[in-house]
């Protein structure tokens, strides 16, 4: 028996977890998580991406260690988000991590993250389809939530994961199409292609569809994402708010 | 510190799966790895606190420290826990009590390296698990 | 003993391998590597992003199938570059692969591989320091070429994979910066940041930089990217040259 | 087909293997998962084709066909072969004879599902090894 594994199952028993993914990297998956847990009052922040932790990064806690207490792991506190990330336990270093240890990392944060009475969960996905992710499904019964970006090469990825899901009889509460277009001067440019693939997925789906632009201004805002106020973070509200 | 965390843990996986079972428990016995460091007699103190007035109430804990046997995967060696002791007392040296492995024993290869040939490829058992319930 | 490891390490024993990583996904990995096996003629392009495979995407290849001989996995020829894939192993549909079986996919697939006699072997890494990072580094002593976009975000995962690699030691060959800036109209805008630390990380390891703007025609040749004679693969072909 | 690739990967590695530790091998026990559905027939026709003129030209080889037992991760149920069996046959009416399994068994978790709950996260033991070297 597991006990860690059973604990954090408890924990998240009646929470909603919100789970960001995507399959593909770079997409956004941690900006969009970051800023749906700002959207919401009493959300907690869960970065499960254990070899890219994102979420000191964007919240500009890198190097920054979580408190262990009786209780487990102090959260880190920004923005009315409770934040635990992988990062908060090793520091600002890398973490390289064998396939056969990553389930239990997952299950070690989870268990011992002090949620108090957090809801819901968002959980930052890493890429990829592996262990985190089959970790995470014995764990609970998350949300999913889509990532991509207009591109063939990323929509590709998501389209698998999203066919995945729906074999294990999950269906994506929201598909998010991100880095959509870029302002030009008052025209758009269309760096990744037009997303029409990416809208039909989430039809197909019947989940629906937020489109995100490239906003060259969130860079300013990594390292204290909790103040951004841009059209990104607008968009994101919408989305959490028809979960 | 976060022993008491593991504790109840534990005191409440096994009470709800008592409960399923109808079953009272009289014996547990929590297997961790040595690198992970737990506080054995704080681990104890917290679970006969925290086993009231559940059907763990009569259960007796035994950790079994067990010290693994490690392997490296790009060279082969295969090694004991003595040979990794000073890397470990250097971490906590940099860390603290609460350092990484304590929490998250599974953390290891990001921290200690083969001491034959440098790589982090290192295999192991290192979960935290329940090896034995004993019930009455 | 595992003799598909040991097979696979003979194999790559004597050719030049260049594992083009980044630690951070969708940074343009995938666009790179392909890029620079299409640089050099006599190239093979070994697709090791096992649950979000690009290659096949890129050169238009999805759903096709490997033959599969006598002397193991035949390639997919395009554009003088033999492509191998898990993509060519299930077709267009997705993997999902626990920590455990990943080490054995990755030695099946260069074990297999008719690499003929290609010289180099352009590995497309996946994102992440796990369990393939772990598995190539079993199988032969690679030549990391590291990419990253100008973004903290990115910048300091691919930080984390520099200082993991220094620690093991290796030093990066080459490092790229990928989407560094989109021309509007004869200016230039910096969706991701300007790239400072970028250019700095690379001085400390005495590594060249490479540096590429973003091409919003690239996305004209997901499917055929073997056609694109663009900007980007103007600067992958002299980075290429110089390792 | 691909079996020639692997008795060649089985005799130069064990060629090289037995050249280092100034051997002849006798004996070679290779251990393959049944999901594989590895053609043992062209697998030792190939063996003994392949291993002339090298330190395992005496050398028999015995395939060993493993039935895994496999565990689901996510609701707990252990099963035998047989519970996956028509799930392979499926996958192989699909893909025809290479099919993934075939090539690479630590695809399993991929297309096969628990037959309790429907899970991907299938525990078993995949690879392909050599088990036992005798030499003289
Ligand atoms: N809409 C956007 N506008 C501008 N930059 C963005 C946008 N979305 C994401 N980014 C940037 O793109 C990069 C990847 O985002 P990130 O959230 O880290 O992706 P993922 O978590 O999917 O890997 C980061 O540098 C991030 O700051
Ligand atoms: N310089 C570039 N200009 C335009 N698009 C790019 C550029 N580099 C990469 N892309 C696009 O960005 C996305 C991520 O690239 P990819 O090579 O798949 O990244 P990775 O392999 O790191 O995940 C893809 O949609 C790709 O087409
Ligand atoms: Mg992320
Ligand atoms: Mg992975
Ligand atoms: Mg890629
Ligand atoms: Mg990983
Ligand atoms: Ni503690
Ligand atoms: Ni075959
Ligand atoms: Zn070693
Ligand atoms: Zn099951």
């Amino acid at each position: 028996m597991r006990p860690l594994l059973e604990s954090a199952r408890e924990k998240l028993r009646r929470r909603k977890v919100v789970a960001v993914m995507s399959g593909k990297g770079g997409v956004g998956k941690s900006v969009v998580a970051a800023l749906a847990a700002l959207a919401k009052p009493g959300s907690a922040l869960v970065d499960l991406d254990l070899e890219g932790a994102s979420a000191p990064r964007l919240f500009g806690l890198s190097g920054r260690l979580h408190e262990i207490s009786k209780e487990g792991i102090e959260p880190l506190e920004v923005g009315g988000v409770k934040v635990f990330s992988l990062g908060g336990i090793v520091g600002d270093r890398y973490v390289v991590l064998p396939g056969y240890g990553q389930a239990g990392a997952v299950e070690a944060l989870l268990a011992f993250a002090k949620l108090g009475d957090s809801d819901p969960v968002v959980v930052d996905m890493p890429p990829g389809m592996g262990e985190e992710l089959l970790a995470l499904s014995r764990i609970t019964d998350f949300l999913p939530v889509l990532v991509t970006t207009p591109s063939k090469a990323s929509y590709g990825v998501v389209k698998h994961l999203a066919e995945y899901l729906a074999e294990i009889g999950k269906k994506p509460a929201a598909v998010v199409l991100n880095m959509a277009y870029v302002d030009c001067g008052g025209s758009r440019i269309y760096p990744f292609g037009r997303g029409e693939d990416a809208r039909r997925l989430a039809e197909s789906f019947g989940a629906p569809l937020y489109e995100l632009p490239i906003d060259p201004s969130l860079e300013d805002y990594v390292g204290r994402i909790h103040e951004y106020r841009g059209p990104i973070a607008y968009v994101v509200r919408q989305m959490v708010e028809g979960l | 510190m976060h022993e008491w965390s593991l504790a109840l843990s534990l005191v409440q996986t096994l009470d709800r799966w008592a409960l399923e079972n109808g079953v009272q428990i009289k014996r547990v016995v929590l297997s961790v790895p040595s690198p992970a460091q737990l506080d054995v007699s704080i681990l104890t103190e917290a679970f006969d606190t925290l086993k009231r007035e559940s059907r763990l109430e009569q259960a007796k804990l035994e950790v079994r420290v067990r010290s693994p046997r490690y392997r490296c995967r790009a060279c082969g060696y295969e090694f004991g826990q003595e040979e990794v002791d000073q890397q470990i007392r250097q971490l906590m040296g940099q860390y603290g009590e609460e350092y990484p492995l304590h929490l998250i024993p599974e953390l290891l290869p990001t921290f200690v390296k083969c001491p034959r040939c440098g790589s982090h490829d290192i295999e192991a058992e290192l979960s935290i698990k329940v090896d034995e319930v004993e019930t009455i």
